[in-house]
């Protein structure tokens, strides 16, 4: 599964994509591994209700299933306009 | 569904008079168009550049769904958006919408509705620089209060 | 009050696109500008044409005054009026306005506020042209209604 | 005092403009004044619901006092824009 990130999402992990290997069965079982691997992930998720998720392009929630996707992004609230 | 939206993400300028021209031209039977630029302000006179990230691949999707959904809820001809991406400077032109309808409220109503949807869910993120620092423009809280007039 | 209220009224036909690049061009420090244009519609393809009458002497003092009131109530930049008279064919444009704002809120409102206040408020009246006959355009009820909404 | 009318207003009386000698106090006095004229004027201002008036180049009403007026005009509601 891709993982991407964006904005200070993006910085504070230090890269733009990843491929991940997870059996997470939702978003927020993703963000429990994630943020077991190192500190600068732990940090970067560290306050969930600054950051949105699309799967596989889509705005979703942090329940939604991940079962057959291919894409994960996390991002801080949008800015655009 | 069809709907005659124009979406385009680029990093390119765009001539507002030229857009709004032909957008106007495009339409038959329209008595109302309207459009919305945005423009990079420098508030306090301090901004270097603006940069604005988006999500390649979900960016145009998300401007469609919600380009649809403002032609499902209103009586619409056209509409138009153009948004920006990369670095900007201060003044610069860094998106714009358009709608043609036959009544003024659609138009008008239309084009807010893509504002709004625009601001809290396309996928662009805006940082600014100024005098060396840079810092990510946090969301207002009065955008996502803005959505749920439409709701 | 001095306000940067541009106002027209003119036989000619004015270029939207070049309006609207020249208004935006001209405004510093803000980051909306909103605009509105009006196109003379041909309801059932019968229209020949459009014939609008105004009140010379008192129409620039009228849209002079909604201007003035609107940059009263909202924070503005700029404010532009172009509304043409004389005789127009269906899909020409028949006028438009265009605000400046630091938000989009205000630009947006001020431009539905101006665009209320002169459908009912300034003197112009339009007469439509259809296959030898000729008749004056009702006002509308809910045009004289749509102010109740700024009050 | 000019009194100027536009629109069907104008149509039905025939002319836009004239010059008007007139005492009445009020834009209603003068109304009836007028309607006493001639047929023409009887009929353009038989329903006052669908007319406006304008006091040198104001909106005005129809108890608007006419002392030291110069121009009066009477049109249907505006339909701009």
């Amino acid at each position: 599964m891709d993982v991407l990130y964006f904005a200070w999402v993006r910085e504070r992990i230090g890269l733009p994509r990843e491929t991940v290997q997870t059996g997470a069965p939702t978003v927020a079982d993703l963000v429990v591994e994630l943020r077991a691997r190192e500190a600068r992930y732990d940090m970067a998720f560290s306050d969930l209700t600054a950051l949105r998720v699309a799967v596989d392009q889509e705005l979703a929630e942090w329940n939604t299933p991940l079962a057959g996707v291919r894409e994960v992004a996390f991002f801080p609230p949008m800015t655009g306009g | 569904m069809l709907t005659a939206a124009d979406i385009r993400v680029q990093e390119a300028p765009f001539d507002l008079g030229a857009e709004a021209s032909t957008f106007a031209a495009s339409q038959t039977g329209m008595g109302a168009v309207v459009t919305f630029t945005g423009i990079v302000r420098d508030l306090d006179g301090t901004l270097d550049y603006m940069q604005v990230e988006h999500y390649p691949g979900m960016t145009e999707k998300a401007l469609r769904s919600i380009a649809e959904d403002a032609h499902k809820r209103w009586d619409l001809g056209g509409s138009l958006i153009i948004h920006r991406h990369g670095r900007l400077a201060p003044d610069d032109m860094i998106m714009m919408v358009a709608t043609a309808s036959r009544h003024r409220k659609d138009a008008f109503e239309a084009a807010m509705y893509l504002m709004d949807y625009l601001k809290s869910r396309a996928p662009f993120w805006k940082k600014e620089a100024t005098g060396g620092d840079a810092s990510w423009v946090d969301a207002r809280d009065e955008d996502e209060e803005a959505l749920k007039d439409w709701s």
